[in-house]
C-alpha cells in the first residue's frame, strides 16, 4: 500500500499504547539500569521509555526466540512418538518502539530463514508481529546504519513508524496494511500529517558496504583478521546480541519417557562451532572466526541472501567487553 | 497415603557408606525406603553436578556419604571431597538452594545402625520440609513460561 | 542397539519375602532395551549361573544385571558367569535388591517400587558399560632393597630365597645399620653383634644378591613392574676386586683424627677407613672430605703401602642404571642428639650422651672395650640417670609421638649398667613404662626387681654440673609431684627416633608419601602397613616409624612376600577399573590442558604429563596421562576435572549421570 | 606512563619479547587491550582507570602464544592471574616479561617471578572493596529471597560465555558446558540451565577466583556473576586462609587438602 502520513498527539500515543497492551502482547523498551534497556511484555506505559539509543538486546527474540520448542516426543519400548507444535497458538505481538536498525533487521532474518524453505516457526511469528517503529532522534558513536544503506528514519520493516516532534507529539507513517490495521481500530487517535519536520539525529556515513563488499572478495587470507582479532576473547556477546545473526543449535531433552526436540542460539564466533567429531576444526583460532563473522554479514549474504548481514545497530561493539569496534574494523577493510 | 514421602538419592562410596548401608541390611535394621542409593568407588568421585542433577530430575533431598577422615580406602579421596562440599554447599546457600535437604555423613563399614539413622533422620527432616517445589518450579518452567520473564 | 538381560533373585525367600520379586521382572521387561527379564530362586546357584549363561546366547545379550544382593558379595560370581557364558565380565552390574531393600523394608508397595527404581538404575548404567579387558603390567624379577640395616638384610635374603634377583643399596661403607652399632639386645641380653653378622655374611655371598655399598638412589621412573632406577656408585677410591682387605692401609694412614660415625664420635678413624671389624663388605674407603691427599694434593702413603696396588685416587663414581620390578624401602631412622635439649645441657656436659652412644660405651668390641666409663676422664660412673622420653611423646617439641624402642633399651641399658658395674646405682626417669612384646614386661620387671634399678615415674626438668657433677633435678609423681633430685656421674638421654637424614629427598625420588614427620607412609594404616600408595614400592623397619628388631624383621618379611607374590607372575594383572584421559587425532590430541590439578590430588602418583611433539622436537601439545598400572580407580580426579577429560571405567561419567536420572524418573 | 612506553619500546627494540600485550585507547574513547609488535607504536600504550581489563586471558590464546616472548602490562589481579596460569602450567615464566603496574598506577621494577611473588605477598588480596556491599547485601537476604534474586538475574543469562571468556582462570579448551556425554549443563539458555552453568564455573574457580571482576564487567546483559566467585573467594580465605594466586606451585584449594580442615556439617 501507499504510505501515508498522520499525527498523533503525545496523549493519544499513551492511549493508543494503553489501549494495545490491554488486548494483546506488545513488546516495549523498559530502561533496567544505568546502561541497561530492556525489552517487555506490556509493562506499564510510564516504565516505557522513548529515549533508549539502543537496547541491550535486540528484539530478535520475538521472531527468533533464543529457545524454540520444535516438538515433542514420547518413548516407549518399542516406538517413539511424536507429537508437533501448533503454532497456531504462537500469539500476535506488537513490537513498540523499536529502531529503523532493528526493524530493518527482519528483512535480513528473513533472508536466512526463508532462503530455500520457508522455516515455519520464523514465518508464523513474524507474520503475528506488527512492528510500530521509533525513529531515531538521538545516536551515539556506535551508531552506523548511514553506512549500511539505512538511516536514523528508514522505514524498513516498520508497520507504523513513530517520529518525534518537537512539541512531543509524534508523526505516524502508516506503511502497510498491518500498519493500517491498527490504525483502524483506533482511529480517533490519529489526526491528518502535520508539515512540521520530525526530530531525526543524524549518523554519519563511516565507510562504504559496497567497497567492502567489493574489497572482502579478495581479502580471504589478508594478514589483517589476525591483527585485528587478536583482541577477541571468542565469547558469543555479539552475535546474541546482534539483530541480524541467526545461527542455531539443536538439541534433543529427554526425561525418562518424556522429551523434546528445540532449536536455541548458537554462535559461530564459538571455537566449538565448526568443531568435527574427527577432532578437526576448519576454524580452529579467533582470527578465522572473526573473519568468518565478518565475511558472512558483508561477502556472503549479500552474495548468496541478497542482503547485508548488517543494520549498523552498534550492539556488537557495544556489548563488546574488549571493545572490538565493527565499523572501526570496516573502516579499515575497505582500505586495506 | 496422605503424607508426603520425599524421594532421595544417596551418593555414597563403595568402601565404608555402601559396605555400612550392607551392614544395615545384614543387621536387619530397618529405614525409610525413600532413599536409593548410588555407588561410588570414592566420595572423591562424586561430581558436584551430580548433586544439582538429582534436584533437577526431582529429588527432594540428598545424601552423601562416605568413610571417616584417616579411613579413605584410597588415602585422601575423602578429604579432597570435604573441601569440595565445603565450597559447593557456601555457594548453594549463597544463592540461595536449600542446603538443609543434603545430609553429608561419614558412615564406616561397621556403622550400620548409623546408615538407618542418617537416612531416617533425613528422611524425618524432608518430610517436614516437604516437596522441594521451588527448585522443581524453575527447572519445569516452560518456554512460554521463561519468555513471561522477559 | 543394547538388549539387556535382568535376574531378579529371590535369594531363597530373603528378597521375595518383602519384593514382590515377579512384579519387579515384569516392569523391568517392559522398559525400552531390555531383551529379557525373569526370576529365579537362587541366582547364584549353579542353575541360576546358567539361566545366564543360557540366556546370553539366546538372546543375544549385551549386558546383564543381576538384581539379587550385594555386588560386595558376589559381583564376581555374576562376571565370572557372564563370561562363561560369553559376554565380558565388565558388562554385568548388580542391584542390590537385599542388603539395600527387602531386609531394611516392611513388605508393601514402596520397597517393590524402590526395588524397580534400584533395577532400573542399573539397567540404565548397564547400557553404558563397555566391555574392559583386564590390565597385563610386565614384570621385571628384580628387587631393589634401599638400605643394608637389619630390615634390608632380613627383606633381601628373604627374597633372593624365593629365587629372584635381589639388588641392595647402602649408603655407608658396610652393611649391619643401627643394629651393628648395639651392644646386647632386648629381652635376651644376647650379643647384637653375633647374631647379625652371620646375616651380613649371606647377604655378600648369596648368589641372587648384588650389594652395592657406598652408593645411593639417583633417581627412580616408570612404575610398579618396570621401574628404571639409577644408583650413584661413590667413589670409594678403591679397586675392591683388587683389595684383600688386609688392612695395611687404614693402620698407615697418617689422618687418624677423625671422629668415628660407627662409634657415634666416641672413637676416632683415620681417611682410609673400615667403619667397623666385621664390616660388609670388608674393604675399606677412602672419605675424600678427610684424606690429606684430596686436601692437599699430597700424601698417597696408602697407595704407597698397598700391597695389592689397589687404591685409585682418581676414580669418579659410578652411575648404573638398572630395571627394576619391585622396590623395598628400609632406610631405616636415626635419633635426636642430645643436641636438641638444652634443658640437658648437652654440648656443654660431655657426661650427658644419648642412647646409641651408651650401646658403644657397653659394646665389647667399642672405644671402652665394654667398660662403662665416662667420656669426661674415663673414670666409671657409679651413679648413672636414665630419661626415657627424651622428646619423644612431647608436642612441645614437635615430637607427639612414642619412639616405641626407648623403653625397653632403657632397660636394657640399665642392666648392662648394673651388670657391669655392681656397686653402681642407676636410676630411670620415665613417664609410662610401655613394655607390651614377648617377654619385655618380664625384662623390664627383671630390671626394677632383680638389678634394682631405681624406677622414677616423672620427667626431668634440667641438669646442671655442680663439683664434677650432674645434677638432675626431676619430679616424682608417684609421691605427689614430690621434686626429685639426683646427684649424677653420668645421664643418659633416650632420645627421640627420627626419619633418618635424607628419608624426604628419597620419598621425593620414589614419589612415596611421607608423614609430617618425614616418616614414610604406609598405603593403609591398618591393612596395608607395608605398602606404600606407590604401587611396587613396599616398606621395611624404621623408615615408617621407629621399631624394634623384632617389628623390622616381620615387616622386611613382610614385606618381602609382597615382592615375592609380585615376581610369582610374568605378568601383572589388574582390574582394568581405572583412570583415562581422552585423547583425539592431531591437533587436539586430547581436551585435557595439562593444568596439572589431577596429578596434584592422585594418592598414587599414577599422572604424569605426556608431551606431544612434532617430528623435529617441538612441544605442540600437553596433556595428562593416567599410568594404568599405578591408577587404583578412586576417581577424584575425575571428579575434579574440568574439562571433563578424564573419565573413570566402570564409573563413568555417562554412567553415573544416567544413574541419576534413572533413579529419578520413570522411562 | 612515559616509564611504560619506554620500557616496553626497549624490550621490542633489543628484542628481549616479541610482543607487547597492553591498553591502547579505542575510537570511542574507551581503554581496550592492544597488542604491539613494532617499538614504534609503543606510543599507542596507555594506563589509567579506564584499563580494568584482565590481560592475562590472552596469555593463553593460542595466536598469542604464536607470537613469542610477551611482555604484558600487569596490575597486582593480573599479576595473580599470571601467578596462577605458572602454577597450572599453562605459562611458562621463561617466556614472559611483566611490566607490574602498582595500585597508584607506577611501573614496578618485576625482574622475575620471584619479585612478583613478593609483591603479590605484600598486597591486599582481598575482594576490591567496592564489591563488598552488595556481597554482603546478598548475604543479608534471606534464603527465598537469594534464589529469587538469583533466578531473576540469571534468567536473563544468554549463555554467550563472555563471563568465561574474559576469565584468565577460564583457559580449557573445552568446557564442561561443552560436553555432551552427557549433557551436563542443558544447552538452552533457561534460567535453570543458566543457573547450572553459573554454579559450574563459580566451583571450578573456587579457590582460582584473584578477585578482578572482569566476568561481571563482561557480562553484556549485566548479571553480577562475579559475586559468585568472589563470595567464593571470601570463604576460601575464612576456611582455608589462602589467597589465589600467590604462588607458583600448585595449591588452589580444591586440589590440595590438609586432614584438620574444619567444617561442621558432616555427621
Amino acid at each position: 500500500m501507499e504510505p501515508t502520513g498522520k499525527l498523533i498527539r503525545k496523549h493519544s500515543l499513551e492511549k493508543l499504547y494503553n489501549n494495545l497492551a490491554d488486548t494483546r502482547k506488545i513488546y516495549a523498551p523498559v530502561v533496567k539500569s544505568d546502561n541497561q534497556t530492556e525489552y517487555r511484555y506490556n509493562p506499564a506505559y510510564e516504565e516505557i521509555t522513548f529515549e533508549h539509543i539502543r537496547s541491550t538486546l535486540s528484539v530478535k527474540n520475538v521472531v527468533f526466540p533464543k529457545v524454540e520448542n520444535l516438538l515433542f516426543y514420547t518413548n516407549s519400548k518399542t516406538e517413539s512418538t511424536i507429537r508437533d507444535i501448533d503454532t497456531g497458538e504462537i500469539p500476535e505481538v506488537v513490537l513498540w518502539g523499536t529502531h529503523p536498525c532493528d526493524n530493518a533487521a527482519f528483512e535480513s532474518l528473513r533472508s536466512i530463514f526463508c532462503w530455500d524453505t520457508n522455516d515455519l516457526f520464523f514465518t508464523e511469528r513474524l507474520e503475528k508481529t506488527t512492528v510500530i517503529g521509533l525513529s531515531c532522534h538521538q545516536s551515539d558513536d556506535y551508531c552506523f546504519c548511514s553506512s549500511v544503506g539505512l538511516s536514523p528514519d528508514s522505514s524498513k520493516g516498520s508497520d507504523i513508524l513513530l517520529s518525534r516532534l518537537q512539541n512531543g507529539d509524534y508523526q505516524a507513517d502508516i506503511l502497510t496494511e498491518k500498519g493500517n490495521g491498527i490504525v483502524s481500530l483506533y482511529p480517533e487517535l490519529f489526526e491528518p500529517d502535520s508539515s512540521e519536520n520530525p526530530m531525526i539525529t543524524e549518523v554519519k556515513q563511516k565507510f562504504s558496504h559496497e567497497k567492502v563488499t567489493e574489497r572482502l572478495a579478495t581479502a580471504f587470507e589478508h594478514p589483517f583478521w589476525l591483527e585485528n582479532s587478536l583482541r577477541c576473547i571468542g565469547c558469543g556477546a555479539c552475535a546474541y546480541l546482534c539483530p541480524t545473526c541467526a545461527c542455531f543449535d539443536i538439541q534433543d531433552e529427554t526425561r525418562g519417557k518424556e522429551g523434546k526436540r528445540y532449536r536455541c542460539w548458537d554462535s559461530c564466533g564459538f571455537g566449538l562451532f565448526t568443531l568435527h567429531t574427527s577432532g578437526h576444526n576448519p576454524r580452529h583460532v579467533q582470527s578465522q572466526r572473526w573473519r568468518q563473522r565478518i565475511m558472512h554479514k558483508f561477502s556472503y549474504m549479500p552474495e548468496r541472501n541478497e542482503s547485508l548481514g548488517c543494520v549498523g545497530c552498534g550492539r556488537c561493539s557495544s556489548g563488546c567487553p574488549v571493545d572490538m569496534n565493527i565499523a572501526e574494523q570496516l573502516e579499515t577493510i575497505q582500505n586495506i | 497415603m496422605s503424607e508426603f514421602e520425599p524421594k532421595v538419592v544417596a551418593f555414597v562410596c563403595n568402601w565404608c557408606t555402601y559396605a555400612g548401608a550392607d551392614l544395615t541390611g545384614t543387621s536387619r535394621i530397618k529405614y525409610a525406603s525413600n532413599v536409593k542409593i548410588i555407588r561410588f568407588p570414592c566420595t572423591g568421585r562424586i561430581d558436584f553436578m551430580l548433586l544439582l542433577k538429582a534436584f533437577a530430575n526431582g529429588a527432594d533431598g540428598i545424601i552423601v556419604s562416605g568413610c571417616h577422615p584417616n579411613d579413605c580406602h584410597y588415602t585422601s579421596g575423602n578429604f579432597h571431597a570435604k573441601r569440595r562440599w565445603i565450597m559447593f554447599r557456601e555457594l548453594m546457600d549463597f544463592m540461595g538452594i536449600d542446603m538443609a535437604r543434603v545430609t553429608f555423613s561419614w558412615v564406616s563399614a561397621a556403622e550400620g545402625a548409623k546408615w538407618a539413622e542418617v537416612v531416617n533422620s533425613a528422611v524425618t527432616r524432608l518430610r517436614e520440609m516437604g516437596p522441594y517445589v521451588s527448585y522443581r518450579d524453575m527447572v519445569n518452567r516452560t518456554v512460554e513460561e521463561e519468555v513471561k520473564h522477559d | 542397539m543394547a538388549r539387556i538381560g535382568v535376574f531378579v533373585c529371590h535369594c531363597g525367600e530373603n528378597i521375595s519375602a518383602t519384593v514382590d520379586c515377579g512384579k519387579v521382572a515384569g516392569a523391568i521387561g517392559e522398559l525400552k532395551h531390555v531383551a529379557y527379564s525373569t526370576e529365579y530362586k537362587y541366582m547364584c546357584s549353579d542353575p541360576g549361573q546358567n539361566l545366564i549363561k543360557e540366556a546370553i546366547k539366546e538372546h543375544n545379550l549385551t549386558g546383564i544385571v543381576v538384581s539379587a544382593c550385594s555386588p560386595r558379595m558376589h559381583e564376581p560370581t555374576f562376571r565370572k558367569a557372564c563370561a562363561e557364558g560369553g559376554l565380558n565380565p565388565y558388562l554385568c552390574e548388580m542391584a542390590n535388591l537385599r542388603e539395600h531393600c527387602s531386609w531394611v523394608h516392611d513388605k508393601n508397595e514402596l520397597t517393590t517400587e524402590k526395588a524397580i527404581d534400584i533395577v532400573r538404575t542399573q539397567v540404565e548404567k548397564v547400557k553404558l558399560n563397555s566391555a574392559l579387558q583386564p590390565i597385563r603390567v610386565p614384570v621385571t624379577k628384580t628387587a631393589l632393597v634401599i638400605g643394608g640395616g637389619i630390615a634390608g638384610i632380613q627383606s633381601a635374603l628373604d627374597i633372593a630365597n624365593t629365587g629372584h634377583k635381589v639388588i641392595m643399596v647402602e649408603r655407608s661403607p658396610s652393611i649391619g645399620g643401627h643394629m651393628s652399632q648395639l651392644s646386647e639386645t632386648f629381652p635376651t641380653l644376647d650379643c647384637s653383634q653375633c647374631i647379625l653378622t652371620p646375616r651380613m655374611v649371606e647377604v655378600a655371598q648369596h648368589p641372587n644378591i648384588t650389594l652395592y655399598t657406598y652408593a645411593e638412589v639417583e633417581s627412580v621412573e616408570g612404575f610398579i613392574g618396570n621401574f628404571k632406577v639409577r644408583i650413584r656408585k661413590k667413589a670409594k677410591s678403591l679397586d675392591e676386586k683388587a683389595c684383600t682387605g688386609c688392612g695395611l692401609c687404614t693402620t698407615k694412614c697418617p689422618q687418624k683424627k677423625i671422629p668415628n660415625e660407627f662409634e657415634q664420635g666416641m672413637g676416632m678413624r683415620p681417611a682410609i677407613y673400615v667403619p667397623f671389624p666385621q664390616a660388609v663388605p670388608n674393604r675399606p674407603v677412602i672419605d675424600r672430605e678427610h684424606c690429606t691427599y684430596y686436601i692437599k694434593g699430597k700424601c698417597k702413603i696408602c697407595e704407597i703401602v698397598c700391597p695389592t696396588k689397589a687404591i685409585r685416587f682418581d676414580q669418579e663414581d659410578e652411575i648404573l642404571e638398572l630395571e627394576i620390578g619391585a622396590i623395598v624401602a628400609a632406610t631405616g631412622f636415626d635419633i635426636k642428639h642430645s643436641d636438641f635439649f638444652p634443658e640437658y645441657g648437652y654440648g656443654k656436659y660431655k657426661d650427658v650422651i644419648d642412647g646409641l652412644q651408651f650401646e658403644r660405651l657397653a659394646s665389647a668390641s667399642g672405644p671402652t672395650n665394654g667398660s662403662i666409663l665416662r667420656p669426661s676422664d674415663g673414670q666409671v660412673p657409679k651413679n648413672i640417670v636414665f630419661i626415657a622420653c627424651a622428646g619423644s611423646r612431647d608436642p612441645a617439641k614437635g615430637i607427639a609421638y612414642c619412639s616405641k624402642i626407648c623403653c625397653m633399651y632403657t632397660a636394657k641399658h640399665a642392666m648392662l649398667y648394673k651388670h657391669k658395674v655392681h656397686d653402681g646405682k642407676a636410676h630411670v626417669f620415665y613417664m609410662d613404662i610401655r613394655s607390651g612384646g614377648k617377654n619385655y614386661e618380664e625384662f623390664v620387671r627383671r630390671a626394677i626387681e632383680e638389678d634394682h634399678v631405681n624406677y622414677v615415674r616423672g620427667r626431668v626438668s634440667t641438669i646442671y654440673e655442680r663439683d664434677g657433677k650432674l645434677i638432675v633435678k626431676g619430679v616424682d609423681t608417684l609421691l605427689g609431684a614430690q621434686p626429685v633430685e639426683v646427684v649424677a656421674d653420668m645421664v643418659v638421654l633416650a632420645t627421640a627416633g627420627v626419619a633418618n637424614q635424607g628419608a624426604e629427598d628419597l620419598a621425593q625420588k620414589l614419589h612415596i608419601s611421607y608423614d609430617s614427620h618425614k616418616f614414610f607412609a604406609e598405603a593403609h594404616p591398618k591393612l596395608k602397613p607395608v605398602e606404600t600408595n606407590t604401587a611396587g614400592i613396599f616398606l621395611a623397619g624404621a623408615c615408617q616409624n621407629p621399631k624394634d628388631i623384632p617389628d623390622s624383621v616381620s615387616q622386611a618379611s613382610g614385606a618381602a612376600v609382597k615382592v615375592a607374590a609380585l615376581f610369582s607372575q610374568s605378568e601383572l594383572t589388574r582390574e582394568p577399573l581405572v583412570a583415562v584421559v581422552n585423547r583425539a587425532a592431531p591437533p587436539l590430541y586430547s581436551t585435557c590442558v595439562a593444568c596439572g590439578m589431577c596429578i596434584s590430588v592422585c594418592p598414587y602418583q599414577a599422572i604424569d604429563t605426556e608431551e606431544f611433539k612434532t617430528r623435529d622436537g617441538k612441544v605442540v601439545k600437553k596433556a595428562a596421562r593416567i599410568n594404568e598400572g599405578l591408577c587404583q580407580g578412586c576417581g577424584t580426579c575425575v571428579a575434579l576435572c574440568r574439562s571433563k577429560s578424564i573419565d573413570l571405567h566402570g564409573y563413568s561419567n555417562n554412567q553415573v549421570y544416567a544413574e541419576v536420572v534413572a533413579l529419578l524418573n520413570e522411562f | 606512563m612515559t616509564n611504560l612506553v619506554s620500557r616496553a619500546k626497549e624490550l621490542l627494540e633489543n628484542k628481549t619479547v616479541d610482543v607487547v600485550i597492553g591498553f591502547e585507547t579505542g575510537p570511542t574513547g574507551l581503554a581496550r587491550p592492544a597488542f604491539i609488535t613494532d617499538p614504534v607504536k609503543t606510543d599507542k600504550l596507555v594506563f589509567d582507570d579506564r584499563c580494568s581489563h584482565n590481560l592475562a586471558v590472552y596469555l593463553t590464546k593460542h595466536e598469542v602464544k604464536q607470537m613469542g616472548k610477551t611482555a604484558i602490562v600487569a596490575t597486582l589481579p593480573i599479576m595473580r592471574s599470571i601467578m596462577m596460569l605458572i602454577s597450572e602450567k599453562q605459562v611458562d615464566p621463561e617466556n614472559i616479561v611483566v611490566l607490574g603496574i602498582s595500585t597508584d598506577g607506577k611501573l614496578l621494577d618485576i625482574a622475575d617471578i620471584s619479585v612478583m611473588k613478593g609483591y603479590i605477598e605484600k598486597s591486599d588480596l582481598k575482594n576490591p572493596e567496592k564489591f563488598k556491599t552488595p556481597l554482603d547485601e546478598l548475604s543479608k537476604l534471606s534464603q527465598k529471597e537469594r534464589f529469587s534474586y538469583w533466578q531473576e538475574v540469571l534468567s536473563k543469562c544468554i549463555k554467550c560465555y563472555a563471563c568465561r571468556q574474559a576469565c584468565p582462570m577460564c583457559y580449557c579448551i573445552r568446557c564442561t558446558v561443552e560436553v555432551n556425554q552427557p549433557q551436563w549443563i542443558p544447552v538452552q539458555a533457561n534460567t535453570h540451565g543458566n543457573m547450572e552453568w553459573h554454579i559450574l564455573r563459580a566451583m571450578h574457580l573456587a579457590g582460582r577466583c584473584i578477585s578482578c571482576g572482569e566476568c561481571g564487567r563482561a557480562c553484556p546483559v549485566g548479571i553480577p556473576c562475579h559475586l559468585l566467585t568472589m563470595h567464593l573467594t571470601d570463604k576460601v580465605y575464612d576456611y582455608f586462609k589462602v589467597y589465589a594466586g600467590t604462588s607458583e606451585k600448585m595449591s588452589s584449594v580444591l586440589s590440595t587438602f590438609e586432614p584438620d580442615d574444619k567444617e561442621s556439617f558432616i555427621i
